[in-house]
């Protein structure tokens, strides 16, 4: 992708939601226009950003706007390409969703403070988009760390005593580490090339550091983006699901988490390049602790009787994955977990919006009061099993494919201890959520309990049916994707063993 | 007038002041309008002559039309530092002037006249520390300042304020006659008083390795260092700016501290040159040292305060210890000494920020603690955005201008290769992202967080019976007070957006002076 | 020890006091009890600046920074009659030398400005320099003395004030008072 | 006896600074010293008298070459007064529980008429001698700042030896106020009206535009004047001011 | 100027300042500050700097003498050092 235009449709896209604040802060004694301009917001956002898609896809060409020139070299500035769009593609569609889920749960608990809620919301999908069209790694840090802010008043919505406890890890880890670890990375980056950040596809930092630098940056700068959860800097996530449901289902399983890896995939193909860390060879230190991460958390992840925090581990495992792909440096790795990124997506969300379904309708949370659930309600759990799946890796759904990719990565790259990594973390992963859908559907419902019981209100099972619907299509057209993902490979060509 | 706008920066609010003086005393009200035209006047006449730097270069300027030889007179020197300088101040306390709408904790509410003459002498005497290029004429100011200074703080309700006062004129003395002293040892050995005068006799070869010139180094660098509050010289500082009257601080906390980290700089780029400082000297290690020192000691004093004003006094000696220990860096691009001058700009705007914010709780609360915050999102919605944005700033968090300066900060600590001092901004970054979290959770939350059983059963209030903490027992904040607010945070923004520009100009006048580059210094 | 005596102590004599002076005013203003009393210390610090000062710009065999009036030549020519000598010796070398002004411009200035009342030889000849003290470091300690009586002002206000909320002057136990208050 | 310790270490480092330079000072009283010798000196005493017309160089180049300095002397001893005002002044509204003391001097103190009288004849006296340093400052020892202490003193005295109120009756809260105020803008009038002529802050030499029969020199000798009275306005008003307030705990009323 | 003079008045500057220092009486001690001041503005007036001689004997000797006399008899003539 060497060509670019220029074009504020990114700016206009990344501030749609921003605006969003001010009605709906505007219009807080109304709910429903408040929540109508959510959604006006959350339209016009996914219609920007699907304008994009032709002209990125179909003409391979780069989309470019700088807001602020701070140094010559340094500027706070926009550039759209296949992986951000793809990702800003997920987070944007996934926003209109979320949006609906969110009134029906909050209304169905009858939450206080909801304007905050829906605010705070809307500047958390500002600052992701922002991520995902960054041009340098200044504007990356820049939105990376108004995430982290923006989200803190929704992860601690409730304002109670776990809320604070839970928020408090949530930023010590998620600020801490932007500041201890990728701050000055970033600035070493930038006294290193001189005065550059801009992410270029061969690395702007190819040729200007050294072996124990470039070691020392890496490491700083992929555990200093700390949102992708990779241990040891892993517990603010469980720690993060005191939020609201709907929180933890977009921001973390979208929003948040993936804009951690998200980042960590800049930092390979941008900052380094992919071509330079394979000189280096130092990339396998990151495989190595993403691997441990994968195993270990599916292993807690099985131990976990709260559902939330079940998935929360789950998402751990699921975001090393990524890291793990992108650390092997094959093409097919590479590909496969940019494509991961979407199909844990809308997988994730799936599963988190069931169990916040169940919250609602029936108020539990723990895995052992699951029993019968599934016969009173069948779309939540048949929803529930279709994530599962996807999030596994079977058919039919869209996280074959990824695993796929990921798993021909490693064999690619001649890494078969990783690719055993891969297959036996699927295997666990299965055995965490298979008996959650066998003890719904096949287990009796206690006796006398919940005579009553029913589906969740319907703006909580619409969405979350439009997500498993959308992890089953994903099986069938995954093309989209993966040409997204390609449009990385265009200009250097896809490095084999 | 243009010719004459870098008088007309400095005697602006001397001339309100003496007319504040003799109006005044017949009409209370006519004081705070007086005030503000001053101000403007000045703020005016500073952007004037900062684009007349920018238009011409360095502008000079003699008393008295003594021109030559040099020295002879009193000269005003502005080149893009310092007139940079001289338009933060304006705006600085043109905030505060706005925020002083209605002068709080002071012991005699009768004595708005005095407390305006103090303000705009105050004023005055900063503006004249930073215009002028005669050694001996900043003495003069930094006693107008000083002066004032103590004025002010003495003329708080808190009684504690007033031995904060006492303790403030026996360390301030000392630090300016130390300053005095040191002046004394360079006209000895130079015969000079005009800056440029001495930094020519100083850098001849034969007075190069002067023992009296390096005395007076040390002494002055000791007096200013006084003044600036760095680290083991700092004792006055926590107490003094914590029990003033919260309008006094509002322009003391921001100004006083940064002004003289100008001095130094002043003194570095000026006096002495950066070629004695960095290459006859080099000193810088040990320099840098010792402000990795303050910063750490400041933070973490700062983590045990209870007090809100108390704790952002300590976070103010970390920040001299940013400055003191950039402007040492040496590094070969002058970034540390650039980034030191551009976190002069931003962190007079980070603590006019805070320390207004601290008022407008104080005014609310009358009381300082932290604890006395809580809910306070609910209640003072924007004053807690103005908090926010304040210690967003102080953390650190783009595009706030602390993190811009504490780029460039750390860059040049990279580029010299001190490690301590890069570690020691990312430890109080971290201290700071703790004081300034900790004070956002009680105000989110509450000092008693409501318990939530179990969300399943207990999600009674809807978002009209969220739960109301104890109203507080002091007044509304007053509108100016916002608006004061809302404006520095704005320039909160604005500088750190626009840090570009502002290193640009900086970078103008430090550039040419760089003893490292080939171009040999002026 | 003579050696050492006559060069280190004789001829900075003045240097050595000033030197004593600041040290003994800045240890009271240190480690004194009473506020007063570190106020003294404070002016004693301040006058032993100020007496370095004037030290500086003393010169051997010169008078007081005033140019003569006519009518006082002659009484100034019989008391000071070496100085006198000195002073024209100097005086002839000193108006082709390198100084900064050309004196016949400045006299021409002076001229056409039209003093017609010349005073003494200020008007006749250039001034020899070294004939009067140096009068910067006066001008300069003038304005240090002030700012000495100033300060001294509001540091005794200050006082005053400390003793209408403590009781006090004496520095414990001020701080002893702050204490107990902090813990009531 | 911590601060014992930190005092003797602080005075003990400063002293051993102090000797140190010591070393390199030039000879006392040398007249070739850097100082003595150096350009900015020679050039007052050389030209001192061409350019100003005054005799007395410490006047000429106090109030006119660094006249800036001199301007901001005066507003640091305005400043001292309206400090001393600022901090210790009891005004109308006074918060409970910071009632100052209320006393009577007399009491202790006997009154003795003599002094009184005494005083009373001296006073005049005194006045005339400080307008005398005042006006004779071009050509002697002193000048607006000495004449404003001595002026002060006058009042001063009559407060001491009669009472604060007798002295308060001839120069008031107001007056002193409004002739401090007066004082330093009379100085600072000066720098203004200089620049309303197009020259540069304190040029006094174009006032010889408005006075009348005089060349820039001689301006510059009446322009010092001018100033120096303004100078001694202002030291007189707060000299008088801060007795008022330390002696009577800023009530002024009582007094010593 | 006569350096035996000034000598002296150096010598007895110093003891002038030691004395004010330890006297217990704040009063005694104001009034040694007097002398103190006097002392030193006689050394000036010898030095040549009459104008500066001047200024300290009107302000040091006599009006900061009397403002230390007058916060004297408003606070306490007693110190313990």
């Amino acid at each position: 992708m060497e060509t670019s235009v220029h074009s504020w449709i990114p700016l206009w896209a990344c501030l749609a939601s921003l605006l969003a604040v001010i009605p709906i802060v505007v219009l807080r004694k109304e709910p429903f226009l408040r929540e109508g301009a959510t959604f006006v917001a959350g339209a016009v956002k996914l219609v920007l950003v699907l304008s994009m898609l032709p002209l990125v896809l179909g003409k391979k060409t780069a989309i470019e706007c700088t807001l602020f020139q701070i140094t010559d070299q340094l500027s706070i500035s926009f550039r759209v390409d296949g992986l951000g769009l793809l990702f800003a593609l997920v987070a944007s569609s996934l926003w209109i969703v979320t949006s609906l889920y969110s009134i029906g749960y909050m209304r169905g608990l009858n939450e206080h403070s909801q304007t905050r809620f829906f605010a705070f919301f809307a500047v958390s999908l500002s600052a992701t988009l922002g991520v995902a069209f960054s041009a340098n790694l200044l504007t990356l840090y820049l939105f990376y760390e108004m995430l982290s802010l923006s989200t803190y008043p929704l992860v601690t919505h409730h304002q109670d005593k776990e809320a604070r406890t839970g928020g408090r890890t949530y930023l010590c880890y998620l600020l801490g580490t932007s500041i201890a670890f990728a701050l000055p990375a970033l600035i070493f980056c930038y006294a290193k090339t001189g005065g550059s950040l801009q992410f270029a596809p061969e690395g702007f930092l190819a040729g200007h550091v050294g072996h124990v630098a470039a070691l020392c940056l890496l490491l700083l700068l992929t555990f200093g983006f700390s949102k992708a959860g990779l241990m040891p800097f892993h517990s603010w996530l469980p720690a993060a699901m005191v939020a609201p449901t709907p929180v933890s289902a977009l921001l973390h399983a979208v929003a948040v988490v993936k804009v951690g890896v998200f980042c960590i995939l800049r930092v390979f193909t941008g900052v380094f390049g992919l071509e330079f860390l394979k000189e280096l060879d130092i990339a396998s230190v990151i495989s190595w602790v993403a691997a441990f991460t994968v195993v270990v958390s599916s292993l807690i992840a099985m131990s976990q009787d709260n559902l939330k925090r079940r998935l929360a581990f789950s998402t751990i495992g699921q975001l090393s994955y990524i890291v793990l792909g992108v650390s092997l440096l094959s093409y097919h790795a590479v590909a496969g977990s940019m494509m991961h990124i979407a199909m844990h997506a809308f997988g994730k969300i799936t599963l988190f919006f069931c169990a916040g379904a169940i919250f609602v309708a029936t108020g539990k949370k723990y895995i052992s009061q699951l029993n019968g659930l599934g016969k009173k309600m069948p779309f939540t759990m048949g929803a529930f099993a279709i994530g599962a799946m996807s999030v596994t890796g079977l058919p039919p759904t869209g996280g074959l494919w990824s695993k796929f990719y990921l798993i021909w990565g490693a064999a690619e790259a001649g890494q078969i201890v990783l690719m055993c990594v891969y297959l036996v973390s699927s295997v666990l992963n299965g055995v965490y959520f298979f008996p959650i859908v066998y003890r719904a559907f096949f287990k009796p419902l206690p006796e006398g309990e919940m005579p009553g019981l029913k589906e969740a209100p319907t703006a909580c099972v619409i969405p979350l049916t439009v997500t498993a619907v959308g992890s089953v299509l994903l099986f069938f057209v995954p093309g989209l994707l993966l040409d997204l993902a390609n449009l990385m490979f265009v200009s250097t060509p896809p490095v084999t063993p | 007038m243009a010719d004459q706008s870098p008088v007309i920066v400095v005697v602006a609010p001397l001339f309100a002041a003496l007319l504040a003086g003799l109006i005044g005393m017949r009409e209370k009200r006519a004081c705070l309008p007086l005030t503000l035209l001053g101000l403007v006047v000045s703020l005016s006449a500073a952007i004037v002559l900062f684009r007349r730097v920018l238009a011409e270069g360095e502008v000079r300027y003699f008393l008295g039309g003594w021109d030559k030889p040099l020295g002879i007179g009193i000269e005003l020197r502005i080149d893009t530092v310092n007139g940079l300088v001289l338009i933060v101040i304006a705006i600085v306390s043109l905030i505060s002037a706005i925020f002083s709408f209605r002068p709080h904790g002071q012991r005699d509410t009768e004595k708005n006249m005095h407390f305006y003459i103090l303000f705009l002498l105050l004023c005055a005497g900063l503006f004249g520390i930073t215009a002028t290029a005669d050694a001996f004429n900043l003495y003069v100011l930094v006693e107008v300042s000083s002066l004032t200074s103590y004025a002010l703080v003495a003329m708080g309700s808190l009684r504690r304020g007033t031995v904060a006062a006492f303790n403030y004129i026996i360390m301030g003395t000392i630090g300016a006659s130390f300053y005095l002293l040191g002046v004394g040892y360079l006209y000895m050995q130079t015969g000079a008083l005009n800056m440029e005068g001495i930094r020519v006799v100083v850098n001849q070869p034969d007075v190069l390795a002067s023992k009296a010139v390096l005395v007076a180094f040390v002494f002055i660098l000791t007096g200013v260092w006084i003044k600036t509050a760095f680290f083991p010289l700092h004792g006055w500082l926590p107490n003094a700016y914590a029990y003033a009257p919260t309008t006094s601080s509002t322009l003391l906390a921001p100004l006083m501290t940064k002004v003289f980290v100008y001095v130094m700089i002043r003194i570095m780029l000026s006096v002495f040159g950066l070629v004695w400082v960095f290459e006859h000297l080099s000193w810088s290690h040990i320099v840098v040292w010792l402000s990795v020192i303050a910063i750490l000691a400041g933070s973490i004093i700062a983590l045990t305060q209870t007090e809100l004003k108390k704790m952002l006094g300590f976070l103010i000696i970390a920040e001299v210890g940013y400055m003191v220990g950039g402007a040492w860096l040496a590094d070969e691009g002058l970034w540390g000494f650039k980034g030191a001058i551009y976190h002069i700009v931003s962190d007079a705007f980070m603590t006019s920020c805070l320390f207004i914010a601290a008022g407008i709780f104080y005014r609310r609360h009358d009381c300082h603690d932290i604890a006395s915050l809580d809910g306070a999102f609910k209640r003072m919605p924007l004053t807690m955005t103005g908090l926010l944005v304040g210690g967003l700033a102080m953390i650190g968090v783009p595009p706030t201008c602390g993190f811009f300066s504490k780029w460039y900060l750390i860059r040049g600590g990279i580029d010299s290769g001190h490690w301590g001092y890069v570690v020691a901004l990312i430890i109080s970054s971290l201290v700071n992202a703790v004081l300034f979290f900790r004070i956002f959770e009680i105000a989110f939350f509450g000092k008693k967080p409501v318990e939530h059983a179990d969300h399943g059963d207990s999600h009674g209030h809807g978002e009209e019976h969220a739960p109301a903490p104890a109203e507080p027992t002091g007044q509304a904040p007053m509108p100016t007070a916002l608006v004061a607010l809302m404006l520095s945070a704005g320039f909160i923004l604005l500088i750190g957006i626009f840090n570009g520009q502002i290193m640009e100009w900086i970078s103008l006048t430090v550039d040419p002076l760089n003893p490292f580059t080939k171009t040999p210094p002026l | 020890m003579r050696e050492f005596f006559e060069s280190y102590i004789v001829p900075y004599f003045n240097f050595w006091v000033y030197v004593i002076l600041m040290m003994i005013g800045m240890f009271a203003m240190i480690t004194k009890n009473n506020l007063i009393k570190k106020l003294i210390g404070m002016s004693i610090f301040q006058t032993a600046i100020i007496l370095f000062y004037v030290s500086l710009g003393v010169k051997d065999g010169a008078t007081i920074p005033i140019y003569f009036h006519e009518h006082k030549e002659e009484s100034h020519a019989e008391g000071t009659s070496e100085d006198a000598h000195h002073k024209e010796e100097e005086s002839s070398h000193e108006s082709v030398g390198p100084g900064i002004l050309t004196d016949a411009e400045r006299k021409q200035a002076h001229l056409e400005a039209g003093d017609h009342t010349p005073h003494g030889e200020a008007a006749g000849h250039a001034v020899n320099p070294d004939e009067f003290t140096n009068p910067l470091p006066h001008v300069l300690m003038l304005t240090a003395i002030v700012v000495g009586v100033a300060t001294l002002g509001v540091a005794l206000a200050v006082c005053q004030l400390i003793y209408r909320e403590f009781g006090t002057l004496e520095e414990s136990e001020i701080l002893t008072q702050i204490k107990q208050s902090n813990h009531g | 006896m911590g601060m014992r310790i930190l005092g003797f270490i602080a005075v003990f480092v400063t002293g051993a600074l102090l000797t140190y330079g010591v070393a390199d000072f030039p000879k006392w009283g040398d007249p070739h010293s850097p100082a003595n010798a150096g350009e900015v000196s020679t050039y007052f005493i050389q030209n001192t008298k061409a350019d100003t017309h005054v005799p007395n160089i410490v006047t000429a180049v106090l109030a006119d070459y660094r006249g800036y300095d001199t301007m901001f002397e005066t507003v640091v001893i305005f400043i001292a007064g309206v400090a001393i005002m600022a901090i210790l002044r009891v005004l109308a509204t006074i918060p409970p529980g910071h009632q100052p003391v209320q006393y009577d001097p007399r009491k202790k103190i006997a009154y003795d008429p003599i002094i009184s009288v005494t005083c009373r004849l001296i006073v005049p006296v005194i006045q005339l001698f400080a307008l005398y340093v005042v006006a004779h400052g071009h050509h002697s020892p002193g000048g607006g700042f000495q004449g404003g202490v001595i002026l002060g003193a006058s009042f001063i005295l009559i407060a001491i030896t009669s009472n604060l109120r007798s002295a308060l009756r001839r120069f008031s809260e107001k007056r002193f106020i409004f002739i401090a105020c007066a004082g330093a803008l009379i100085y600072s009038g000066f720098g203004l009206t200089t620049l309303l002529f197009g020259r540069n802050f304190l040029d006094y030499g174009v006032l010889s535009k408005i006075m009348f029969d005089t060349d820039e020199v001689m301006a510059r000798s009446h322009s010092m004047l001018g100033v120096e009275i303004g100078v001694m306005l202002t030291v007189t008003a707060i000299m008088f001011a801060i007795y008022a307030n330390l002696s009577s705990r800023g009530a002024l009323r009582g007094g010593l | 100027m006569i350096w035996q003079f000034d000598i002296i008045i150096l010598i007895f500057l110093v003891i002038t300042a030691v004395i004010s220092l330890r006297v217990r009486d704040l009063l005694s001690a104001s009034m040694i500050f007097g002398v103190y001041s006097f002392l030193i503005c006689l050394l000036w007036a010898e030095m040549g700097a009459v104008d500066v001689a001047f200024t300290e004997a009107a302000v040091g000797a006599g009006v900061s003498a009397v403002f230390l006399i007058a916060t004297v008899f408003n606070t306490n003539r007693r110190s313990s050092d």
